[in-house]
């Protein structure tokens, strides 16, 4: 039984309006843009996003309107600057934002991923984020029951759909991450439903040499999409590096307003991941590069 | 000394930040002048201190110049490619770590961060990136090093929102909320200040500052060491390495470019 | 049909044990008998039943005949090698794994179940093996099926111990104690034996056995179903794939072995 | 800095009297033979033994009469039946034994494994095996604060020293595990000191051109032992197939009685595990063979 399926059909099939949904990716690496691409082409809302880092694709689904609350360790691009439209919606109340730490996030989706309905952490005590989030009704401060000290019990999160973007998967739904995985593997085993979209599909059993190299194993994987390029222009680690240029043109215009943002938007994103590669980078010679230089680079 | 081995006010920072690694300690660091100081202790005093990076990565042999934390130069050569949840849970707030870098829009007298919000003029509030891994950091290490520019804004009395704890209200109250113990060093183009379950107190002069700057730059009266010392330069050896292999590019020293 | 594809009474038990797989099922097995069970859906009615070992394999495909959970035989082409907290917590605790095999010393009317210590005349105890995953299966499967051969030891009114819970005191129970439906299904060499927040009641007949001969054989008084089955004889073809291609060594018959 | 000593170096070093000591290996799989010879060599006593599935080496300790007390999920193995040492010491009421489910002590390493006092489970509700470990004091009946719904804390375990055998170990302590890792890494992760022997020792960076499949990195390990079929007669996963005649005649010793399993101890174990593999396989040709028969299997 494979799971193959494209990408509007993935997202039309497992990413209802107003679903809590689970990022992959973190800062300028292996952001699912392709699937995040598809959710404004099908114009989604009232999402809820939750991540650890939020970056590139949570400010374009905030600029094109489609989300109403996110819950995340950071919203920013690093040396790339802060996400401006998310920043704004949410300065202006538009967007209601949860602040955690990052292991706050990850711990979160740790005890969706291993079915307990919370997890404590010894993180957060004695902070402004740990009373807002008390007060937001996902931590409670308790007390370790065999010393008494203190320690903050984080309310399992369980997201409706979680997308990511992966190296590789299997027609199976086998997925084999290279490099770093934040703090994606916990949100997948802890999703309802998860969409992958893969550099590369393979024939199921794929990796059934080495299963202990299999990042993510199939029983909580709903839906593969195969797309090259797919987390472009962020980076694939072994596959290409990110694309600052790209990445540079975008923060300039979310500086600018998000009516410039809307309009890059409507003007790029085209009927599919394919279409926009093709229309920033007709001859392909930007991603050979980016090809290129990961090589250099691992 | 020649002029052009003299360091620059951000090159002193982050030489200054890199005297405060031990060999052999567990640093976590995000990108910028903090892991151009730690990477810049690997290759002078402590060639045994290990890099820790949020994202996942543990212990890799940095590339000239990281942009973020899932760089791909930030990840060659590691010891491990994990998660979030390994490298601030497994590592960090297991208690493994003993020193973390740290920035912030504010840093308080109690050594408190806020990366969260901060307010305008008008009372409305300045979205900010948030916590990442900071609060953990501030919560788990041993030590924390936070590198920044000395500007009053950033250093109020007390921050508008605390994200990372340093000592909360005072000494004492980071024990009562259940944090372990903390050792802080601020590190500014001014000065350094430490604090350790206590207000921030100024210890060393960055070489031309005086007591007189960092009072009219800092938010609120900070104490002073009876003895202060000024910030040894570096020697031009170590200035070499930070510029023509660690950052070559310049990608963190733009005031030092065509220079 | 002959008599050399009758199914041994044991065997019965492996084919019985296999009609509670549904297709598409996550199952959870031990080795033994279940295994062979769950390896006879795979091949027959269930092709697309997958299996979750706890020491952490996923979907292997079974080369005969493993004699333990970390049997190279057991770990073969799956899609996952991992560990214990992702088998037993991220897939079973998780929710994700509808069908568990358990086995053990004694079930009782409710049909709680012992694999902890059983009294010997004396009063003094026999120390068995303990829990391993059966209490974790018993407390997050929807379904737990138990393979055993009837005895009266076997099936007290009480457990002396529980390890996995059925249905604890009775009715309603479970849930009070805050754990999720279940349905058990007993399959012995005499009869079948069902509930559902209930105490166990013959539903099914093995053939050749009677009513006299379950209560004989049991230490409490099951109810009995008011239209009992006979349980259904495999067709050769099963009894064949069995024998020869899922244990032919006969590790797990050897009353077959030499006939 | 390199970590590699021998046996009787590390377990000196790392394994005093009454440690609680973390075993590593399920069942015939990758069980730390050659660290617990030394362990009995040593005559290292008064130990706590923890782990899931304790099998061959637990019951080997005890024969030897260095184990005070065992955290286990299980004692036996499997086909080959129960462990009769252990069995016989803990009806004699001279070694405790903590009753777990699987899950409930992989889940006091997890704890462990990240720093925090205790993880949540849903588990153990309602059953004897509750009571007793409440009664043992490392778990506490609670309530999940979001529902009211029963859940049960589960202390931190956090070993003094844990012992595991591994396929692959370079000289700074990262570890390749092949085939799945049980309760290890967790255990590891938990533990305050870390033996691990392994088939091969490689320099250190090895697996520094595939971090992701390092299973545990450096920073857990305190020391590398290099020990060829240290795990023998255990099996290790795509090296070699456990060695059923081995297992079945300590088993029959083992029914027979203490005295039986003691004389074979003072009779086998020689002064090196390479002295005891000698004793048992002479020309090598059953380790041949167990090569030979796992390679047909993988």
């Amino acid at each position: 039984m494979h799971k193959l399926l494209t990408a509007a059909e993935a997202v039309a099939r497992h990413v209802p309006a107003g679903a809590v949904v689970g990022m992959g990716g973190q800062n300028i690496n292996r952001c699912p843009m392709a699937l995040v691409h598809e959710v404004i082409r099908q114009g989604i809302g009232g999402l809820t996003v939750v991540g650890c880092n939020l970056s590139l694709p949570l400010d374009m689904l905030v600029a094109a309107g489609l989300v109403a609350r996110t819950e995340q360790g950071t919203g920013n691009l690093e040396r790339y600057g802060t996400l401006f439209a998310w920043r704004r919606a949410v300065e202006r109340g538009e967007v209601g934002a949860g602040d955690h730490s990052h292991l706050a996030m990850a711990t979160r989706f740790a005890a969706g991923a291993v079915g307990v309905p919370f997890l404590p952490t010894r993180s957060l005590l004695g902070t402004d984020l740990l009373a807002d989030l008390v007060s937001d009704g996902v931590a409670v401060e308790s007390a370790d029951p065999w010393t008494g000290r203190p320690v903050v019990l984080l309310r399992a999160m369980t997201p409706d759909v979680a997308i990511i973007h992966a190296n590789r998967a299997d027609l199976a739904g086998n997925v084999v991450i290279e490099g770093v995985t934040s703090h994606e593997v916990d949100m997948v085993r802890a999703a309802r439903a998860t969409i992958v979209s893969a550099e590369e599909v393979l024939p199921a059993g794929a990796f059934a040499d080495r299963p202990e190299r299999v990042t993510i194993p199939e029983a909580y994987v709903t839906a593969v999409v195969h797309q090259p390029f797919g987390a472009f222009p962020t980076s694939v680690y072994r596959a290409y590096d990110f694309a600052e240029p790209e990445i540079k043109e975008y923060q300039a215009l979310g500086r600018a307003g998000d009516a410039e943002l809307r309009e890059w938007i409507g003007a790029n994103l085209g009927a599919s991941f394919d279409d926009y590669l093709r229309a920033r980078d007709p001859a392909g010679t930007l991603r050979a590069g980016l090809t290129e230089q990961m090589g250099r680079l691992v | 000394m020649s002029a052009e081995w003299t360091a620059l006010p951000r090159e002193l920072l982050v030489v200054e930040g890199a005297r405060q690694i031990r060999d052999g300690d567990l640093v976590i660091v995000g990108t910028g002048l903090p892991l151009l100081a730690a990477t810049l202790a690997q290759r002078t005093h402590a060639p045994e201190a290990k890099l820790v990076i949020e994202s996942g990565v543990m212990f890799p042999k940095v590339v000239p110049t990281p942009v973020s934390v899932v760089d791909p130069r930030l990840m060659r050569g590691a010891a491990r490619h994990g998660s979030l949840f390994e490298a601030l849970g497994g590592l960090v707030q297991r208690g493994l770590v003993r020193t973390g870098f740290l920035g912030g829009a504010q840093v308080d007298e109690y050594a408190n961060i806020n990366s969260t919000w901060v307010p305008r003029p008008d009372g409305s509030r300045v979205r900010l990136p948030g916590s990442g891994g900071a609060n953990d950091i501030a919560s788990h290490c041993r030590q924390v090093v936070i590198l920044t520019d000395h500007e009053k804004r950033r250093f109020p009395a007390r921050c508008d929102y605390v994200t990372s704890p340093g000592f909360l209200g005072g000494p004492g109250e980071r024990a009562k909320a259940g944090l372990g113990p903390l050792r802080v060093k601020v590190v500014t183009d001014l000065c350094v200040m430490e604090a350790e379950d206590s207000a921030l107190t100024v210890t060393a002069l960055m070489p031309g500052a005086s007591v007189t700057d960092v009072l009219d730059n800092t938010g609120f009266t900070p104490k002073f060491r009876d003895s202060l010392e000024i910030v040894v330069p570096p020697d031009p050896d170590d200035l070499r390495l930070l510029r023509e292999e660690i950052d070559p590019a310049c990608v963190y020293f733009p005031e030092r470019k065509g220079r």
